[in-house]
């Protein structure tokens, strides 16, 4: 095991294909999840056809999507447009190396796997700069404006929610973080108030800063369809388009696991004596917990206009995640000395 | 936020941009938030619309050319599809101004079934109307509840007329089906489920929203003086608080038989005829329009023909008429100029929704692009109607 | 305060909207998995038209009722020989249908030509899924007339007419020979008596056609019918 | 004020403004001499016995075939304050339809003007913005005209 570990070269192209198989059918079963959760929640029933409760439907889009037609119209910044899917797509599919699957196994096991992961996500936003400004549409321009202000501002409530994760743990390695929460659900970051219950809020914060960093609602302003068509991603079709979706599919995946490993343990079972479960499982179906609640929410809330998007980081969403990191600090130094 | 309050209340229009530039942007014809094909050529600073200037006419079907050439019962399935959300208060109008003319008064009996299908559009249509609002919102589920609920009236409708949308129903002189047995039975459970659901399901969902509320509230306000001058009408009109339902005060049909009240925009979450007063509006329109459903439900007449008075064939005498009626959506008015004929010399539809949309330019001004796709939808435009 | 009211606010009415979509997971769909179940349609629902030719008359009320035009009839008047028999409500029939075509594609399914139906042949069923790969698929021909039988109708009329022509040109010499006996004999009589002329009674001679105002109401199947079918 | 009244009124304030007076109609209507319609306009918004502060349909006609070559601009007016109601009529000779705006005095006026230019060839003098609104900028003749010959092409597409 170690050797495998440590030999980068056989180690990181299996990594990598697998991560692609897994961004892949984790896309196909969120649309399907989306599609399903939302029917329900509608009092329909939604696709139905393709395979038992239409599960398929979700292979026979993206079948349709790659044979589609790629159209280029005129007037576009042909190799920005061609690259920038790829980079959307390539960081979602970067943030997938130092998830840590069960104790001790992670693809990438990094000292400062949270930095990596607020780094590489954030990365996204260049790729939606680049979809918006080479796309030469207005709608796509303010759908990339809108994008990209968004990640930048809530940027900041996040890491700084991160932050106090970080701070109790001691270290930055997301494997840490989870070791750190060892002992059964009570012991979690996002769930143990007699730890330090200032975590908790900073789930909260966390998970309503990752909504937007992913682009959900009630924070999907850059592609909000009722106001800008498509947003950024308006003059795309076919494979392009695909990747975008896939990315968006695999943000909101990302986003789950790195909630439920900062929060919930990640991997942890949720009582020690359930430690026969392997910890992917326990690992995805959290994660898939938080796929669903952003599902959820998408089907509940409308969207927040854009100077309210900016309301909501700045004067709420920052100083709550300041008091908590303060709070939680002192905690810390005082009841766990 | 203060500064964006100044705008709504129409103190500062943003000037150009420092080097006396606006972008324009087309919103539509092809947009999914312009509710058909409208298209709103915006100036835009930014995000801040400076002006709108909507362009019609993509859905004109020449229904005044058509009318030269059609006898009055042949009119009443072209008005249909005019406002097609509402189509039995377009064939209302049109018959009562036909009827004006020939001077026919139509049995009690058709008169209240005619309230009632009436009042059911109504409903039908501000279902659509708010759950479309709620969608350019970005709240998708309030849409497939309001949907759910007016199929239940569409079911009725179908089982009375035969058609679900387009009914050509009411007639000059009567109606073209009698009510099925068990009509009555159907209106009223659906009244019960309905004022149910309201209270606990789309009003908690969405009216009440934090979300929504910021983004209606304080939105497009429209005062009581542009109201009148551009001629809104409808819950646009009373979102503006203005206490004005024709219904009421140009009473036709047997509407003051009944006791309801016209609902008035108070500006709960925000200004005196803001977006979210006239969506407000709307849903107590709704519960007034179940008040009026029990009553004339209680009170019709069983017995009857429909078409004891449709005449064998319509003729409109020598004259003109000016004939309004409330729609969902404000006031339809039809003058007919006739001459005697078998057809009508010119048909000119006043659409309410044609004179709310005029608005848009006074009331969004320095608003932000998200707020025009609000105040569009807070105006409830049906393209079919403003076009026709 | 207002900042932290508004933030709860915020919270709890997204907790409550969340209570409420979550609930109706329970709830029964609203939706038919139509084509695999029956879509409801009720007794009165308009669908497509359909015409049983057997009762039909010819009248053209239907095609007159139309906002659309969609409906396109052409007769022929049959000949006092021929009997066409009579409607299952007991109208007598009196023309030959040539054409009798329906194009749903124009359609606009008001219902009116159902209601001017005399006979209560033309009927809107309950179907309404009936799309077509074509446009013309959806021109609906219900007339079962080959263009032979049309033909041999139509000379059969143009005989029958000649005839009559012939009757008639016969009977108006005849009725101007009367009209001037009669007339001599009243002028006799007038110089017998010196009294006023008398009014001169020609009496209208009857045509095989009567052309009747294009708009009275028509109960009956008194229409007239162009002699050949155009186009 | 009753139909009678308000035609009193408005002969005493503008004494050759009102040519005729229908109160027969179905709704009832005064025929209004072209040049006079402005001033009108004003007169019956601003008096506070009269107060037309609604504009409830402006529609422009081509007369019927009983009444020659005439364009007519029909207001149907309604004061919300007095609830009584008024139609004014100008009519128009069709091959000099210039017509005073009342789109400065009701501002419902301005779509409306546009649409009874648009389909009967009003031209409005005063009118901030005389467009076509629901035809296209570049349609040839006015549609609701009597005489008007729907055109075979538009732009080189054939109109079927």
């Amino acid at each position: 095991m170690d050797f495998l570990m440590g030999n980068i070269w056989l180690w990181g192209p299996i990594t990598a294909v697998v991560i692609a198989a897994v961004i892949t059918v984790n896309a196909l079963v969120s649309v399907w999840l989306e599609r399903k959760v939302s029917a329900w929640m509608q009092n329909r029933l939604g696709p139905m056809e393709n395979g038992p409760q239409g599960i398929l439907q979700t292979v026979i889009d993206a079948v349709k999507l790659i044979l589609k037609e790629d159209i280029i119209a005129r007037g576009i910044d042909r190799p920005l447009f061609k690259m920038a899917p790829y980079i959307v797509f390539g960081a979602s599919f970067a943030v997938f190396a130092v998830t840590p699957l069960a104790r001790g196994i992670s693809p990438a096991d990094l000292d400062v796997g949270v930095f990596y992961v607020l780094a590489i996500s954030s990365f996204v936003a260049v790729g939606i700069m680049m979809a918006g400004w080479s796309s030469n549409n207005k709608w796509s321009l303010y759908g990339a404006l809108r994008g990209v202000a968004q990640a930048v501002s809530y940027e900041v409530p996040l890491s700084i929610a991160v932050l106090t994760v970080v701070m109790a743990a001691g270290s930055m390695s997301l494997q840490t973080v989870c070791v750190a929460q060892d002992g059964g659900f009570w012991n979690w970051n996002g769930l143990a108030l007699h730890r330090n219950p200032f975590l908790v809020g900073s789930f909260l914060i966390y998970f309503i800063a990752s909504l937007a960093e992913v682009n959900r609602t009630p924070f999907d302003l850059p592609e909000a369809e009722s106001e800008l068509v498509g947003g950024y991603h308006t003059e795309y079709s076919g494979m392009r388009f695909a990747l975008f979706f896939l990315a968006e599919y695999a943000n909101m995946l990302a986003a789950g696991i790195l909630a439920s490993v900062l929060f919930l343990g990640g991997w942890q079972p949720l009582l020690p004596a359930l430690d026969f479960v392997p910890g992917p499982v326990w690992l995805f179906g959290k994660a898939y917990f938080f796929v669903v609640v952003q599902i959820w929410i998408r089907m509940t809330l409308p969207r927040l206009r854009v100077d309210q998007l900016m309301y909501v980081c700045w004067k709420v969403l920052v100083p709550s995640a300041l008091a908590m990191l303060v709070l939680g600090g002192l905690w810390q130094l005082m009841i766990q000395g | 936020m203060e500064s964006r309050e100044l705008f709504l209340h129409g103190s500062r229009v943003p000037d150009a941009g420092p080097d006396g530039e606006l972008m324009t942007l087309n919103m539509g014809p092809q947009h999914p938030s312009t509710h058909g094909v409208l298209r709103l050529e915006l100036k835009t600073d930014g995000e801040e619309v400076a002006q709108v200037r909507p362009h019609i006419g993509y859905l004109h079907r020449c229904f005044e050319k058509h009318c030269e050439k059609l006898t009055p019962p042949q009119i009443v399935p072209y008005t249909d599809r005019m406002d097609y959300l509402a189509a039995m208060n377009n064939n209302l109008g049109f018959a009562i101004a036909c009827e004006r003319m020939m001077g026919l008064e139509v049995p009690e009996k058709v008169e209240y079934m005619r309230v009632i299908v009436a009042e059911l559009n109504r409903i039908a249509s501000h279902l659509i109307a708010i759950g479309t609002f709620g969608l350019d919102m970005g709240a998708l589920t309030p849409y497939f509840y309001c949907f759910r609920d007016r199929e239940m009236i569409l079911d009725i409708f179908e089982e009375v007329c035969g058609a679900r949308l387009l009914y050509n129903y009411i007639w000059v002189g009567g109606l073209s089906h009698d009510f099925q047995d068990d009509t009555d039975d159907k209106i009223l459970r659906f009244c019960d489920h309905f004022d149910k659901r309201l209270d606990t399901e789309l009003n908690p969902l969405l009216s009440f929203n934090k979300i929504f509320v910021k983004r209606t509230a304080n939105v497009g306000v429209m005062t009581p003086e542009q109201a009148w001058s551009m001629g809104a009408s409808g819950p646009s009109l009373r979102g503006s608080g203005v206490d004005f339902d024709l219904r009421r005060d140009d009473p036709y049909s047997v509407y003051d038989r009944f006791q309801w009240k016209v609902c008035v925009g108070e500006g709960l979450m925000g200004t005196v005829g803001d977006c979210w007063d006239r969506h407000w509006v709307k849903v107590l329109e709704m519960k007034e329009s179940v008040k009026i459903l029990r009553q004339a439900v209680a009170a019709r007449p069983k017995d009857g023909d429909v078409k004891e008075k449709v005449p064998t064939r319509v003729k409109l005498p020598a004259g003109e008429i000016y004939c309004r009626t409330e729609t969902p959506r404000g006031e339809l008015g039809f003058y007919i100029v006739s001459s005697g004929g078998n057809q009508p010399e010119r048909v000119k539809v006043r659409p309410p929704a044609f004179c709310n949309l005029s608005v848009i330019d006074e009331i969004s001004r320095g608003a932000l692009i998200g707020d025009v796709v609000a105040i569009l939808g807070s105006l409830d435009i049906v393209l079919g109607e403003i076009d026709r | 305060m207002a900042y932290f009211g508004d933030i709860a606010e915020g919270l709890m009415t997204a907790f409550k909207g969340m209570g409420i979509t979550l609930s109706r997971v329970r709830e029964k769909p609203n939706t038919v998995q139509w084509p695999h179940e029956a879509a409801t349609t009720k007794a009165r629902t308009r669908g497509e038209l359909f015409n049983n030719i057997d009762d039909c008359i010819g009248c053209m009320n239907c095609a007159k009722a139309c906002p659309v035009d969609c409906i396109d009839i052409v007769t022929v008047k049959s000949t006092k020989a021929v009997d066409l028999g009579r409607t299952s409500n007991g109208k007598k029939k009196t023309l030959h249908l040539a054409t009798f075509d329906i194009d749903m594609a124009k359609c606009c399914y008001c219902g009116l030509c159902v209601e001017a139906c005399p006979t209560e042949c033309l009927v809107m069923t309950e179907k309404f899924d009936y799309s077509t790969a074509t446009v013309t698929g959806l021109h609906y021909s219900f007339a079962r007339m080959s263009e032979s039988d049309v033909r041999a109708a139509q000379e059969a009329l143009e005989e029958e007419k000649r005839l009559a022509a012939i009757a008639a040109a016969e009977a108006k010499v005849k009725a101007e020979a009367e009209a001037r006996a009669k007339a001599e004999a009243e002028a006799r009589a007038a110089a017998e008596a010196a009294a006023a002329p008398a009014p001169a009674g020609s009496e209208p001679t009857p045509t095989p056609e009567q052309s009747a105002a294009p708009d009275a109401p028509q109960a009956d199947a008194g229409t007239p019918a162009p002699d050949a079918p155009t186009a | 004020m009753d139909f009678a009244a308000l035609v009193q009124h408005l002969r005493a304030a503008l004494p050759d403004a009102v040519l005729e007076e229908h109160p027969e109609a179905f709704s009832p209507w005064i025929l209004v001499r072209r040049e006079a319609l402005g001033e009108l306009a004003l007169l019956l918004r601003d008096d506070p016995a009269l107060d037309f502060n609604q504009l409830m349909c402006l529609s422009g006609a081509h007369a019927p075939s009983t009444d020659a070559d005439r364009l007519w601009n029909v207001l149907h007016l309604f004061s919300v304050r007095h609830g009584h109601k008024l139609a004014l009529k100008v009519v128009l000779d069709a091959a000099d339809p210039a017509c005073p705006s009342v789109a400065g005095v009701w501002a419902t006026a301005d779509w409306h003007e546009r649409e009874a230019y648009d389909m009967v060839g009003i031209t409005y003098t005063g009118h901030p913005d005389l467009r076509r609104i629901l035809c296209p900028d570049d349609w040839q003749g006015h549609p609701l005209r009597k005489d008007y010959v729907a055109p075979a092409t538009y732009n080189g597409m054939p109109l079927d």
